[in-house]
């Protein structure tokens, strides 16, 4: 598997760190309610399709935000995250 | 004996005989000979025994896909079982050894399996065996597991070298028959950077077996002048011995190199190397695998698939047998049956189903029949034929069966996309465009002829490089046979015997129509039940006529049944050369300390703490055992001074305007507020509210701070960092680096630390408790902190790591002359223990801050990591196991790490657990102490708790204590 | 004592080696800082480079000045070898002194890049002299440069050489014997 | 039809033309007293103890392709009971005593073999986790042994004890623990609640569930609608599609495991050894294969395949704990859909739903667990109360904070 990092090109899955869903990347607000803490934390749409994730270019140091497939493991593109929009 | 070398012929090197053994016997070939061919040339027929029935076996095929010619070649470590004789090339010296059968492979005792197939049906082991019930691990598992498996392993470690290689390409031609010939030719030609991957030592696939005439010369020299032409291309690799096993993901493909499997003297090269090759396009050009028909007793030595005799004869002058037959549903068998005869081989018949099948040859054609049976049980004899209603035998040493033939679309399917069924060639083909990048041609797409392959090769080599945006070259494929395929469809003669599918596991016929009957009638349930398709050549010589059978017997199409998944690898891969390089050390990447030698050389013994090496103690002649050492140790920090290296400790660079900010967000506690010159211990959180990691910062300036991590934990806690910042405050200014190895740091503690650095540094600054400066000493710029994690007067002195090693010997050896020396981890460990400092041993992922008594550490008056979730119920209260101290009630008793805690009176099982023991250690001054968590342990102080430890026969009481054990003020490390 | 003595990572470890058309050898590339402009502050970091002939990299970018070389190293980082920091680089960009925590090497020789793609998952093919690349020499962080065609500079930490060093050899040997055959 | 060694043997003499279909093939009634979504063996095994511990036989099994055909037929078949935290320790020491009597339970040679499984530890720390964990087992009424490095010597003499990467210090040995036939525990369980009247209905896919009032009444499937007041979603590796049906979003990731399998060697493996810090376990299978696995790819994924990177790392572990393996070659590798729950453990619960129960969230510890999950998913579905030894699997544990998190790695799905 080829992940595409912003910066240094498409590279082997093997230079990455996986973390999960961008849900992990949109913190509640501190006083947000605890189901919001809940969904960000826990519960996931999990879907067998297109979704997007956040994966760790361990030699740049980006994080990544990936569009990929879950169930083909075809990867459409890629974003840093720390310049996501917000599509 | 049955076959012989033919008198001419063939492509092996008859110049360079080569002596090789079987089971001990020599024999001789030819350079150039596999295996298989060479025994085929000295007439050996058997070469193994079968999984179940142990019946004899011999050579079925000329290629990878082989079921029965498994063998173990070469001796003591290098023993390597289950080796295809149809692929290993041969060598002087090889040795081979039959295997599956005890006491010889024409001998077998296990064969008594043969006679007893009735009570073997599918499945039957799930039926029995089970009463009584210690008799299935003691009695009959153990003899299940004796008769199966195939070769034997030498039970020695593998010292051989292996390789693993990272390649790039445009295009990777998969197969160097004649579409992938012309295939890489096109692309080759065109610009692109081809890599050609053929499995076999000699490249030109089929065209190396049939010969076919091309451009009117034979197949083999025009092969033979396409590979030249293309070898000395620079942007072409051509590689031969190379199996492609594995179509991956975004164009990855693994592919095993055979790099020295075939040379007597392999020297330092690798046995194997396997590929990680990353193609943009790739052309599978793999051909096509020749199928059997299942007839009764199909599978004696001597029967052979027609194809692969054309191979013996044309490849490597070796005729199959004496006297053949030849029996198929396709033009492949009459064309086997025109070759063996134009070799001066006796051919017996031809038996063509066919009705309307011509029997204009110089032999005879037996047209409308089947063979139904067989006899010969070490070597055929005889075979039993049917015509209409007449049955009758023909004298035959060696039978060549055409089953039709079965595209090679294992890769194509490697992404979970099945086959789909051609009805024109009764068998499945490729799936366009179910592995993104990849185009079937040729064979491997279910065309047959020589003509076919050529122009598909041509047009999948076109289509890539147009697809690569590449000048397509000129170029017309060449001129060849193109024949029709003509095939009748013949799974199964019927018949009262056996008749076998799955030569390498034993499946028949009838097994699957039972699986059908005992309602296994899904074509999953059916290979699952049967174990058809499972055995090493993971059905490419019978799963399709498995299916046909079972629709068949299901009363369902065969494209309706559908196919079992195809799973890499392609052919199985040695599991030492895709773990090539992990062998000893280097599975992982050894880091060593700049004081490692200087450890080394005052015999510490040296363990491993996150890929690190430190040193455990530093023992003194006379002194036995770790403990003697560590109390040593530990009375020499409290006592006088201690040197020990904390390089490895996590150091990260936090700079910009936002740093404090940023801290404050990632830490419990505040660090904006920290003035410039201090440390402060920090608590850092996981998102989830537990405990992440600890550890002091510094703040070096006004935007700039330097943060410790624990070893185990650098790197974690570094993703961590750049993930809150890229995340969750990208605008914030704050820039971090790793200054992990950059610095060489080491501790000096101890009443007489001071002592020690003012001998050293230019200057000893008036550090306060926590306070940091930079320093001088030799001439260099260092960094001392007075921080402690002994509970002595504690600083940390660091420096550039190119000065490591000297500065620890000089440290050392002026701690020495003041009655202080090096200590390691084991005193390290004790040391901390008495101050109640926590390590991963309790902050071990299911600590919260209220456990360890840190809540107040997390800020009101602030948000951060961790905050939010650390505020469920669950995370906090009486319920949870908090952090103690524990030391036994009867002085002198031992404690143990992982032992857990009871109420007293109460009895010891899971229900009553009130916590465990997560560190100890033996303390100069008050024996063993402990450091555990315990069911609302802060308000148990001064309660007894008694201590289990089944595994190492511990029962004994303690006292529950406040974790921190000596000099609570903190009075010494503040002095 | 005077003084401490310096010693370099490689030193020990047996370099520099040569085996078939490859040579592995210790690199010193002397004073490196790791430069990580700080927001909105690229201008200014480019401009206290340029008494050094070169400017902030872009990613896989690398910059050769007459005696110092500045090398895209990761998100808003670079290092700058051979060279200590321009007057005024500190007040626009977060600097540290990597100069000890890295191990240098240098692979050179025709068979340098079969070598690399023994351990490196890089195309080394289309890698052009003058780039540079963070990615992995085997399990370990790794900055690879191509200063010139048959020659790549290799960084890996400096606790990391002694692996680095047998793990490339490793590479080299049995390159080398497949050619003998 | 009840099989013995006997009936083996009759058969054998007249052709095996005797032997009956394992398993009725019904079709699909139009009510049932209870439907479980899912015919793999947490499903099966749930049907079977429904209808032989609580007397419910009017209930069918709806699965969407063929009996078996998730999970229970693409692991490692490791059983064991050698778990740490309260939760874990009693269910798991529930399925193993399950487990020790499924044949008879079942007539059914499921050859659950207790082989011994050995834990190896590399370091003083390590091994005092496992001190932890081998004291916890002994408390819940299980097995475990100390081992020094001598004594895995004894065991496993062919480990490099001399240059492995991680030293080797020593292990704990599970006796009880040890592996069985995959497929034959789904057939097992099928066959057996087949026998007690369950329906087990093949290919017939749930496409929605029908809820009124907060209640389940039924199911849409692709064989039509069912109706039934009682749900179970047993369908660990589409637990979240499922769970969509009913507009829940679960806690839970899907990932893939890769597993692999070598060429049949003679026995050459006896125990079952997990190696920790390289993420490898092996076994030797009674057909002769080395069966062996590592970590998850670490990336969601529902393709049931895997990439080169996990595959190698595996490969690697395994030729620095146990270099003689290396001239095995692998047969055959495959991916599991693993349920990845935020602390690892598992989840049988009710849901928000009346009538409609969810089992879930296996990570890749589901293969042990199939007798106690259908278990304690029966009595939960027959009596609305959970079954004491699960009663910590609850859905709403994340939001609570009362976690079960076996390796200390929080709440990052793809970390257990």
């Amino acid at each position: 598997m080829r992940i595409p990092c912003p910066l240094c090109g498409t590279r082997d899955r093997r230079e990455f760190t996986y973390y999960g869903s961008e849900d992990y990347a949109n913190r509640p607000a501190a006083d947000a309610p605890a189901q919001a803490w809940d969904d960000h934390l826990h519960n996931r749409d999990n879907p067998c399709g297109p979704t997007r994730d956040l994966w760790y270019h361990d030699p740049c140091g980006a994080w990544v935000r990936v569009h990929r497939d879950t169930a083909t493991h075809a990867v459409h593109g890629s974003d840093l995250v720390a310049e996501r929009g917000q599509a | 004996m049955s076959g012989y070398r033919l008198s001419a012929g063939g492509l092996v090197d008859r110049s360079q005989t080569v002596r090789f053994t079987f089971d001990g016997l020599p024999f001789t070939g030819y350079h150039g000979d596999t295996l298989a061919s060479a025994l085929l040339g000295n007439g050996v027929q058997v070469v193994g025994r079968s999984f179940k029935y142990h019946r004899p076996r011999g050579v079925l095929t000329a290629g990878s896909e082989e079921p029965n010619a498994l063998v173990e070649v070469l001796d003591g470590a290098q023993k390597t079982p289950n080796v295809r004789a149809t692929v290993q090339e041969i060598f002087p010296g090889l040795a081979a050894q039959a295997q599956n059968a005890w006491p010889s492979r024409n001998l077998d005792l296990m064969a008594v399996n043969d006679l007893l197939s009735p009570f073997l049906s599918a499945g039957f082991y799930y039926k029995t065996f089970m009463w009584p019930r210690a008799f299935w691990e003691r009695l009959y598992e153990p003899l299940i597991r004796r008769a199966a498996g195939l070769g034997r392993l030498s039970g020695r470690h593998d010292e051989s070298r292996y390789e693993k290689v990272f390649a790039f390409c445009d295009v990777l031609v998969i197969g160097s028959g004649p579409a992938g010939l012309m295939a890489a030719l096109a692309a080759a030609r065109s610009g692109a950077r081809v890599i050609v991957a053929d499995e076999d030592a000699r490249m030109g696939g089929r065209l190396l077996a049939d010969r076919p005439e091309i451009d009117g010369m034979p197949g083999d020299l025009w092969a033979a002048q396409v590979l030249e032409d293309l070898a000395g291309m620079p942007n072409v690799r051509l590689m031969p011995r190379t199996t492609v096993v594995g179509a991956h993901d975004q164009g990855t493909y693994a592919a095993l190199e055979r790099v020295s499997l075939h040379r007597a003297a392999p020297g330092d090269a690798p046995r194997e190397a396997f590929w990680r090759i990353v193609a943009k396009r790739t052309v599978l050009a793999a051909g096509a695998l020749e199928r059997g028909i299942a007839f009764c007793n199909n599978d004696r030595p001597g029967i052979m698939l027609a194809g692969a005799a054309r191979a013996y004869v044309h490849r490597y002058g070796v005729a199959p047998g004496q006297r053949v037959a030849v029996f198929g549903t396709t033009d492949s068998a009459r064309q086997t049956a025109r070759a063996l005869q134009a070799a001066g081989v006796q051919v017996a018949a031809l038996i063509d189903p066919r009705e309307d099948a011509s029997t204009l040859e110089d032999f005879k054609v037996i047209r409308g029949a089947v063979v139904t049976d067989t006899q010969g049980r070490k070597g055929l004899r005889r075979v039993q034929v049917r015509q209409g209603s007449n049955t009758f035998a023909l004298e035959a040493d060696s039978l060549l069966v055409s089953g039709g033939w079965n595209p090679s679309v294992h890769l194509a399917c490697h992404m979970n996309g099945r086959p789909v069924w051609d009805d024109g060639i009764a068998a499945f083909v490729p799936k366009p465009g179910a592995v993104p990048g990849l185009d079937a041609c040729g064979a491997a797409a279910g065309r047959f002829s020589t003509a076919a392959c050529l122009q598909d090769g041509l047009r999948a080599g076109l289509a890539a490089v147009a697809d690569l945006g590449l000048a397509a070259p000129a170029l017309t494929a060449p001129q060849a046979e193109d024949g029709s395929y003509d095939i009748t469809r013949l799974w199964h003669v019927p018949g009262k015997g056996r008749a076998w599918l799955d030569f390498a596991n034993d499946v028949t016929v009838k097994d699957v129509m039972l699986s059908a009957q005992e309602g296994f009638r899904s074509v999953e349930h059916m290979k699952r039940y049967t174990t058809q398709g499972m055995a090493p050549d993971q059905g490419k010589n019978s799963n399709v006529a498995a299916l046909a059978v079972l629709a068949d017997a299901t009363g369902q199409t065969i494209p309706g049944t559908g196919t079992t998944t195809f799973r890499p690898p392609y052919t199985p891969v040695s599991i030492a050369a895709m773990g090539g390089g992990g062998r000893a050390s280097g599975f992982a990447p050894q880091r060593f300390l700049t004081s490692d030698a200087a450890s080394r050389e005052r015999g510490a013994p040296m363990i491993e703490a996150g890929l690190w090496y430190r040193p455990s103690y530093f023992p003194r002649p006379g002194e036995t055992g770790w403990e003697v050492a560590c109390d040593r140790e530990v009375r020499m920090v409290r006592s006088a001074v201690g040197v020990c290296d904390v390089s490895t400790l996590g150091k990260i660079d936090i700079q910009g305007a936002d740093a404090g900010r940023f801290l404050d967000f990632v830490y419990t506690n505040t660090f904006s507020t920290l003035p410039v010159g201090k440390v402060r211990y920090g608590l850092m959180l996981r998102e989830d509210g537990h405990v992440m990691d600890d550890g002091t910062t510094a703040r070096l300036g006004a935007q700039h701070y330097v943060m410790t991590t624990t070893t185990a934990a650098a790197g974690q806690v570094m993703r961590h960092l750049d993930f809150v910042a890229q995340a969750h405050c990208p605008d914030w200014d704050v820039r971090m680096i790793s200054v992990t190895e950059q610095w060489a740091q080491f501790a000096v503690a101890g009443p007489r630390a001071r002592d020690l650095l003012r001998a050293v540094l230019d200057d000893l600054p008036d550090l306060p408790f926590m306070g940091c400066a930079e320093v001088g000493l030799y001439g260099i710029r260092g960094r001392l902190f007075r921080i402690s994690f002994s509970g002595e007067l504690g600083f940390e002195l660091a420096v550039p790591a190119r000065f490591g090693e000297s500065l620890f010997r000089d440290l050392v050896g002026r701690a020495e002359t003041l009655s202080g020396g090096p200590y390691g981890m084991e005193a390290l460990n004790v040391l901390r223990i008495e101050k109640g400092l926590i390590t991963h041993a309790e902050i071990h992922g299911r600590t919260t801050a209220f456990d360890i008594g840190m809540a107040k550490m997390v800020s009101p008056k602030k948000d951060c990591i961790g905050k939010a979730a650390a505020a469920r119920p669950g995370m906090h209260g009486p319920d949870r196991e908090q952090l103690v101290g524990l030391r036994p009630v009867q002085p002198g008793q031992r404690l143990t790490a992982g032992a857990h805690l009871f109420t007293p009176g109460e009895d010891v099982k899971r229900e009553n657990d009130q916590g465990y023991v997560t560190s100890v250690g033996p303390s100069p001054s008050l024996g063993w102490i402990g450091l555990g968590f315990l069911k609302n342990g802060r308000a148990r102080v001064g309660e007894m708790v008694r201590l289990v430890d089944h595994l190492r026969g511990l029962d004994l009481l303690c006292e529950v204590c406040d974790p921190v054990f000596l000099d609570p003020a903190g009075e010494k490390l503040r002095g | 004592m005077a003084e401490l003595i310096a010693k370099s990572p490689g030193a020990g470890l047996h370099l520099p080696v040569t085996r078939g058309g490859a040579t592995l050898a210790e690199w010193l590339p002397g004073a490196i800082t790791s430069v990580a402009p700080f927001a909105g502050a690229g201008d200014k970091v480019d401009a206290a480079l340029t008494p050094l002939g070169m400017g902030f990299p872009a990613p896989n970018g690398m910059a050769q000045g007459k005696t110092a070389r500045i090398v895209w190293t990761g998100r808003g980082q670079a290092f700058l070898i051979g060279a200590p920091a321009p007057e005024g680089l500190g007040a626009v960009a977060a600097l540290t002194d990597q100069s000890d925590g890295w191990a240098g090497l240098r692979l050179a020789g025709p068979a340098a890049a079969d070598v690399l793609a023994r351990l490196v998952p890089l195309d080394l093919d289309s890698f052009a002299p003058g780039t540079a690349a963070r990615s992995l020499l085997g399990h370990m962080a790794l900055i690879l440069m191509r200063p010139d065609p048959e020659v790549w500079d290799i960084l890996v930490f400096r606790s990391m050489a002694r692996t680095a060093i047998h793990e490339l050899d490793t590479a080299m040997v049995q390159l080398a014997a497949r050619a003998a055959g | 039809m009840r099989y013995s060694g006997l009936r083996v043997l009759t058969e054998g003499l007249f052709g095996n033309k005797g032997w009956k279909p394992a398993w009725r093939d019904p079709a699909p009634k139009a009510q049932y007293d209870a439907i479980i979504i899912g015919g793999g063996g947490h499903g099966l095994s749930t049907a079977y103890y429904l209808a032989k511990n609580h007397g419910l036989t009017n209930i069918a099994v709806l699965e969407k392709g063929y009996l078996g055909s998730g999970n229970i037929g693409r692991n490692t078949t490791i059983v064991r009971a050698n778990y740490f935290l309260q939760g874990n320790s009693e269910f798991y020491s529930h399925s193993l005593k399950l487990w020790e009597g499924l044949e008879s339970e079942l007539n059914y040679n499921v050859m659950h073999s207790q082989r011994g499984l050995i834990n190896l530890f590399h370091s003083d720390g390590q091994r005092d986790a496992f001190v932890r964990r081998g004291n916890a087992m002994i408390n819940q009424g299980d097995d475990a042994i100390l081992l020094d490095r001598e004594g895995v010597r004894r065991h496993l003499p062919y480990l490099d004890f001399e240059q492995t990467r991680f030293p080797i210090y020593g292990g704990l040995l599970h006796p009880r623990g040890g592996t069985a036939r995959h497929d034959a525990v789904a057939w097992g369980y099928a066959r057996g609640a087949d026998r007690r009247g369950v329906d087990l209905i093949q290919n017939c896919e749930v496409t929605g569930i029908d809820i009124e009032n907060g209640r389940v009444t039924g199911v849409q499937t692709t064989r039509g609608a069912i109706r039934a007041k009682k749900v179970g979603m047993v369908v660990a590796g589409r637990s979240s599609q499922v769970a969509a049906m009913a507009g829940m979003r679960l806690p839970i990731e899907s990932h893939v495991l890769q597993a692999f399998v070598t060429e049949g060697l003679k026995p050459v493996i006896d125990h079952v050894i997990s190696f920790g810090m390289g993420h490898f376990y092996m076994s030797q299978s009674d057909k002769g294969g080395l069966v062996f696995g590592g970590d998850l790819d670490f990336y969601a994924s529902y393709a049931a395949r895997g990439n080169l990177p996990i595959i190698e790392h595996v490969m690697e572990a395994g030729m620095t704990l146990m270099p003689m393996i290396g001239r095995a070659k692998v047969l055959r590798s495959w991916g599991g859909i693993m349920d990845m729950s935020p602390d690892g453990s598992p989840i049988i619960d009710k849901t928000p739903i009346d009538g409609l129960f969810v089992d879930c969230g296996w990570n890749y510890g589901g293969f042990k667990a199939v007798p106690a999950s259908g278990w304690c998913m029966a009595h939960l579905m027959a009596t609305g109360e959970s079954h004491p030894v699960a009663r910590r699997f609850r859905l709403d544990r994340f939001a609570t904070g009362h976690v079960i998190d076996e390796e200390g790695t929080g709440s990052q799905h793809n970390l257990h």
